[in-house]
């Protein structure tokens, strides 16, 4: 016999009068909360706006052109969607190590298949697909075989590596009528001459739309947020926590397949050796630059899409004014120890406040 | 005790306050206590009290402007190690240990016995032996903390602060985690500790316990001080008006059928066993029955519950629902047959801090409220909070705030408000009211017994005698992994304080130390 | 079009042979018009981050790009792209699809000339391992040029010819260390470059094993002084490049189309001499500006 | 009954304690609780028997030759040594990216002055130093500003990388007459013509001593563990839970900057932007391999050994059995996961005899 879900008002006894100070306390406590979800919210866009003001004027006023955005926004694009996925695995306090050898392994892949006759236009599906399926290998091993992710990735880093290279048997695949090459190096127009987006942006803006919706906006997403907040609670709370794991990972996999494709529409060739390599830090960099949580559970998808930009106004901004390589690993490495540094100071001082 | 208020005061605090990003804890708090007292605490939960101990043990600093004295001398502590220096040793309200490390290391952390930065171990270890003897606890100092149970854990906090001898000892709700067996070996250690001209803080929500040892009470409010009491002047009546600000009228609520007794049986535990701790069980909950499940700490109640619930795996025994049998391998198969279960330890295995409370409360039936492809009710989940909200009292700024925000009490209703919106057949309660106010409580217990009403077949495990008689039709009690018997009213063996801790122990007494 | 600013991409900054090559841009480009402006990066042999390299450079409005591509096809649109912007793009090092100019030493022969010592050295007949590098065209090509020379003499034995050396002294020395291992009898090894040479020299020294021939590609400082130093007396040759002469003649050939001079031949191949032990003396090395 | 959902605490291992009143216990658990206690201590030393062996009879008795043992565990050297600082930091739940870069850095600073003439018999003693220093400065951001350590190491991975290739000015400095040169090639003779060590494994040994001496018999490694296990409550006994940071990130400092002494003995050279290339991933991996916890508390020295020498033992054995580079790649990635899994599958074996 099922009770009802709210016992009736009259059974539970009469609700207590908050004393004046507890209210007065409570009010305050939900400005403050406010105010540090909003400043979380907001993330690292003052440090992000910051850069892109002070490259503008080191380098002569060439970054804020249209051109020049437009080549930063697609930069960023193919590490957005990598870290896209990198946020959802995060979130649950998992890490993915292989996303760079998983990119590298399904554009070998969607290139190998988009010179056979035939078969070309099907490149674009099957590589992504490739990603699925090796996100969903790893995602298996963590959440049935309860291994770390660490090390589930970092061997699927290695090994997989290992398989995109006996694709394309160690040399460079390369296509240069690959069907839907626009994806890589077409734009947009909005408004003719005038406004034109990068493809590539344009589907990584969409990646992000999508991940924000399933976190924010589904019960699957609350599930990711709460596997990461306390996975034993989580169990305990009727959560499957083996999906939610295979999902997360099975996105990141599915994203780092898309990134494999867009990479290949981009340079029209693919490496089984070259491509990808290091991606990983980047995408784990831009995550944890957006304000989310190693632990899991804390975090949200603008925070690394604001990640994201700001390593590739970085990149962009060094060589623009012409910083030397080596400078430019010194200031690269220095900014992202200050913006969090920045940071965390905010926090404080907001908390503070 | 008398000539304890005599003395001269080994503590004066005067006109503390504490503020945490700008909102005050404590204001102006005055506290002073004597050599050879117990001094009690009390408040309801959020009132400040664990806020004001760990001012003083320097866990927290101070805002500038108040003062502490310690023997009539003023004393700065800025810090743990300062606090220890002073003479003050606390236990804390959250469990403080690591649990990594064994339990002489644990007792010894931060002040190791060392001969010239080399760990002496074996001394150490050979120093623990009698401290656990003293309370009676049966592990090894060796044991890994992680591998306790809370109880046990709560026995080596003990333990630490009773081997820092200090002047000043604090115990912030030390009982919570024991039960009836290791709570009263606990009361004659603090009995003994009085004698000996310690100066005992204790705070607790348990009136009875405040009745047995407390020569002095003092009552915050809000962070504020409300007043205190002599020994003479202590009643239950006083010191909840001072608390909460109105009277609390009856306390333990039983007003729902008590023949649910012989009612229609909807969870019947057949024999189960995990190999480990449970070693066969049997009971049967019938609708619209509180039945209680009692022991001393280590019986295996929890893991009995967590069988039931599908959190650990049976080897043997059999789960019937409504008498079909159902096979549960997961605490989710577990709440789609409509059993639902509230952990013992609401921090660890309960809640998720960082979450507001609006999704902690829905977390359980989002899924069930969806539309297509997942996507949430959100309309639908803030009703349910807000319902949740007004029909439990939950004291929160509103259901935006974190969880992790609220103090004990709230926490607890938000918990249980979880449960509840998953609408059970079944409701497992796992020390309900443990760390909770007596406001709390007592609305806890009713909404038990409003539950019953409502057909719903509970148990209630609980180290609370008074408890578990106050709000339970029947108890069975259970002693190292089996049930050794039931207590109930109008049998060969009624529902007395007596009767169960004979059947806990095995013995014919009270295993008093 | 007079030159004022030039974008250098090349496969990574830390390698001295790359150092030479930008510094020998940089030369000539500095004499070319001493207030240009250089941005010299390395790609790190990642295509993706190339192709990126390329467009900050066109977003930077640079006149002449010189590259070292990842790969002589995939960089091929890249540089149409930046050609599209009107930037002159001239491949240096390796050849490069579609670029105005290429200016490369001719690896196949530097492979050729370092197997041809070894083959005259064992007189046609012996056991040899061919210590391969991290797969770009131009460690390719060197192996390519190797092979070919082995394939001709029926005496010689190629035992392995599938291990990574890294291109680098470390990786070259755990190479080899597995190969002594395995091997008893190796006559001869051909390292694809100098760094891998010392490395392989390193763990034969380290085992006792001595006769063993060893031979590399690119006339490194490192290897100069190995060549001068007795200890070392089993690396006995080392194919020279010049990347200075190199990217001069890059940026000559740049600035020349710049102002209206198509080159006669689009590819120019700089030919490799083999620097031995007994002509060490006079090899001029990487560092002396020419 | 199997479930398929493990319980809570199914992470927790069984207790190990014994009961003083002995009243529910059963000898036969007390058994189990000793067998499990011995098979954690003992961690993946089985794998790493097993893979040596097999590689015996691969590569045709060719692996257990005195000359071969000493290439591996000259090969383990340096891995082991850095793995031995990543266990300090690991051990209180934190992690160190940049050991590689301060090992290049500490390498070419040893280089550069191993060339002036009456200053170079102090290389030595200068690279380590400068490890130690470039530790000291992640330590410091992470203790006092409270930065989340992978983002501070990431910086200075990038940042100290940067200053490597400074310091040589991004050319290979070599130095073939080298002072203790001995260090990185010679061996020490035990047994004329019969056991000798390579100086380089005998430093290797140093320091998992070293470090075990730490980390077991004083007061400092206890106060590790504990910052590891349960940071607030580490504070509020009084640790000094900044020094400990400060000390474990100065020891991870310090012994890359022994680690870049190694190799600069090892190859007389060192290049700043080749040199140390994803040691980090190495380190880390040997650690986790080793049975180190990733949230800090729980681990061993020993465990990180084996480790050490699980992935020297693949690399030797794969180039000995003469698997390919590209199979090399995928096989090592198998078999990092499959140790894991064994290893799991073990523990939770022996957890229910
Ligand atoms: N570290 C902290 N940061 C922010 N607020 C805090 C902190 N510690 C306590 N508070 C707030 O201070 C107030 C007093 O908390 P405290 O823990 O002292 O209550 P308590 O009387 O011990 O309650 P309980 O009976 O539940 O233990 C609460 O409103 C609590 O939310
Ligand atoms: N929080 C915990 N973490 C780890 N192990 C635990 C925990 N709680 C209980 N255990 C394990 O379960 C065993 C049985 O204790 P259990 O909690 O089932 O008994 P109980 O009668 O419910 O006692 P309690 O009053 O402490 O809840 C303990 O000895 C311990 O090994
Ligand atoms: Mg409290
Ligand atoms: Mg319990």
């Amino acid at each position: 016999m099922p009770h009802e879900s709210s016992p009736p008002r009259d059974a539970v006894p009469a609700s207590v009068e908050r004393s004046v100070a507890a209210t007065t306390r409570s009010s305050e406590e939900v400005k403050r909360q406010r105010a540090q979800v909003f400043i979380r919210a907001v993330g690292m866009l003052p440090v992000l706006v910051l850069l892109c003001i002070a490259f503008h004027f080191l380098s002569d006023g060439r970054f804020f052109t249209g051109q020049n955005l437009g080549i930063v926004l697609q930069q960023a694009a193919v590490n957005t969607v990598l870290a896209a996925g990198m946020t959802f695995v995060i979130l649950t306090g998992g890490i993915d190590l292989s996303v760079g050898s998983i990119l590298a392994v399904s554009a070998m892949a969607g290139l190998t298949l988009s010179k056979v006759p035939g078969l070309a236009e099907f490149w674009l599906p099957v590589s992504v697909l490739a990603g699925l399926a090796f996100g969903l290998v790893n995602g298996a091993l963590i959440a049935a075989l309860r291994l770390p992710p660490f090390i589930v990735t970092l061997g699927s880093l290695t090994a997989v590596r290992g398989i995109a290279r006996l694709i394309g048997a160690d040399t460079t695949v390369f296509n240069p009528s690959i069907p839907f090459a626009f994806i890589g190096n077409g734009s947009l127009t909005l408004i003719p001459g005038v406004i034109s987006i990068p493809w590539l942006s344009v589907v990584a803006l969409l990646v992000i739309l999508a991940s924000w919706f399933v976190l924010r906006r589904t019960v699957l997403g609350v599930h990711i947020y709460a596997v990461g907040g306390n996975e034993s609670a989580a169990r305990l709370a009727g959560i499957k926590v083996w999906a939610v794991i295979l999902f997360v990972y099975g996105v990141s996999g599915l994203l780092a397949g898309l990134g494999g494709a867009m990479q290949a529409a981009r340079l029209y060739a693919a490496n089984g050796l070259q491509l990808g390599q290091s991606y990983e830090l980047d995408a784990i960099t831009a995550v944890i630059l957006g304000g989310t949580s190693f632990v899991g559970g804390i975090g949200s998808i603008w925070g690394t899409l604001v990640g994201a930009l700001i390593i590739a106004v970085l990149s962009n901004g060094l060589i623009l004014t012409g910083v030397s390589d080596v400078w430019q690993y010194v200031i690269k490495g220095l900014v992202i120890i200050g913006a969090v540094a920045l940071d965390r100071y905010r926090l404080h001082a907001s908390a503070r406040t | 005790m008398k000539k304890g208020l005599m003395s001269q005061p080994i503590l004066e605090m005067r006109g503390v306050s504490k503020s945490f990003f700008g909102m005050k804890a404590l204001r102006d708090v005055d506290l002073t206590a004597y050599p050879g007292e117990v001094h009690a605490v009390m408040g309801e939960n959020g009132a400040g009290k664990s806020t004001l101990m760990k001012v003083l043990s320097g866990a927290y600093r101070p805002d500038p402007g108040g003062e502490i004295r310690i023997d009539g001398k003023a004393a700065r502590i800025d810090g743990p190690l300062a606090g220890r220096a002073a003479g003050i040793s606390i236990i804390y309200q959250e469990l403080s240990l690591a649990p990594n490390l064994t339990v002489a290391e644990n007792i010894y952390l931060g002040r190791e016995t060392s001969r010239s930065g080399l760990i002496a171990r074996a001394s150490m270890r050979e120093s623990v032996f009698p401290m656990l003897a003293r309370l009676g606890a049966d592990f090894a100092p060796d044991t890994l903390v992680g591998d306790l149970s809370i109880g046990r854990q709560q026995l080596v906090e003990i333990a630490r602060a009773l081997a820092a001898k200090s002047k000043i000892l604090i115990m912030d709700e030390p009982t919570t985690a024991l039960s009836a067996g290791e709570a009263e070996r606990l009361f004659a250690l603090i009995q003994q500790l009085r004698a000996d001209g310690l100066a005992i803080l204790y705070i607790s929500h348990r009136m009875d316990e405040i009745y047995r040892l407390a020569d002095r009470v003092t009552v915050l409010r809000d962070g504020s001080l409300v007043g205190s009491l002599d020994r003479t002047q202590i009643k239950a009546e006083t010191i909840i008006r001072m608390m909460v600000g109105r009277d609390v009228s009856s306390f333990y609520k039983k007003e729902h059928d008590p023949r649910a007794v012989r009612g229609r049986p909807v969870l019947s535990v057949v024999d189960v066993a995990d190999g480990k701790r449970v070693k066969g069980c049997s009971l049967t909950v019938h609708a619209g029955e509180v039945l209680g499940l009692a022991g001393l700490v280590g019986a295996g109640r929890t893991e009995l519950a967590h069988l039931i619930f599908g959190a650990a795996a049976m080897t043997s025994g059999e789960i019937r629902l409504e008498n079909r049998p159902i096979e549960i391998g997961s605490p989710h198969e577990a709440l789609e047959n409509g059993i639902a279960y509230l952990t013992e330890d609401r921090k660890a295995f309960g809640l998720f801090l960082d979450m507001s409370c609006l999704y902690n409360i829905n977390l359980g039936v989002l899924g069930r409220d969806a539309s297509l492809g997942g996507v949430m009710n959100r309309q639908k989940a803030r009703e349910r909070a807000r319902n949740a909200f007004s029909s439990l009292s939950i004291r929160a700024p509103g259901p935006q705030v974190t969880a992790g925000s609220l103090s004990g009490g709230n926490q607890q209703k938000v918990l249980l408000s979880r449960l509840l919106a998953a609408s059970p057949k079944v409701l497992i309660l796992d020390e309900p009211t443990r760390g909770v106010d007596v406001g709390a409580k007592s609305e806890i217990y009713t909404i038990i017994d409003n539950l019953a009403k409502a057909g719903v077949a509970i148990l209630v495990i609980s180290s609370d005698l008074p408890e578990v008689i106050g709000i339970c039709d029947r108890v069975l009690v259970m002693k190292a992994g089996r049930i050794a018997g039931e207590a109930a009213p109008q049998t060969a063996s009624p529902l007395t304080q007596e009767n169960i801790m004979r059947l806990a122990t095995g013995t014919g007494e009270l295993d008093a130390a | 079009k007079d030159l004022k600013s030039i974008g250098i991409s090349l496969g990574s900054l830390g390698n001295p042979f790359f150092v030479a090559l930008s510094k020998g841009a940089e030369f000539e480009a500095k004499k070319t018009n001493p207030n240009v402006k250089i941005t010299t990066v390395g790609f790190e042999y990642d295509l993706g981050r190339q192709v990126t390299q390329i467009d900050n450079f066109i977003a930077a409005g640079v006149d002449l790009i010189l590259l070292n591509p990842g790969d002589p096809h995939a960089v091929g649109p890249a540089i149409k792209k930046a050609q599209a912007a009107g930037i002159i793009v001239v491949a240096v090092d390796t050849a490069a699809e579609g670029a105005d100019a290429t200016v490369t030493t001719n690896n196949v022969q530097a492979g050729e000339i370092a197997c041809q010592y070894i083959v005259d050295k064992l007189g046609g007949k012996g056991d040899v391992i061919i210590e391969n590098g991290p797969q770009v065209s131009a460690v390719i090509d060197r192996v390519t040029g190797c092979k070919g020379v082995f394939s001709k003499s029926p005496g010689i034995k190629v035992l392995s010819d599938d291990q990574d050396g890294k291109g680098s002294r470390e990786g070259g020395l755990t190479v080899a260390q597995g190969y002594l291992t395995r091997f008893t009898k190796i006559d001869a090894i051909f390292a694809i470059n100098d760094p891998q040479a010392i490395g392989t020299d390193l763990a034969a020294r380290q085992q006792n094993r001595s006769g063993i021939i060893i031979t590399s590609v690119d006339g490194a400082p490192d290897i100069e002084a190995a060549l001068k130093d007795p200890a070392s007396a089993q690396i006995q040759a080392s194919a020279s490049q010049d990347p200075f002469f190199m990217a001069r003649r890059a940026v000559q050939v740049g600035v020349g189309i710049l102002q209206g001079q198509k080159p006669a031949n689009p590819v120019e191949l700089l030919p490799s001499k083999l620097v031995t032990r007994d002509n060490i003396g006079q090899y001029q090395g990487w560092t002396s500006a020419r």
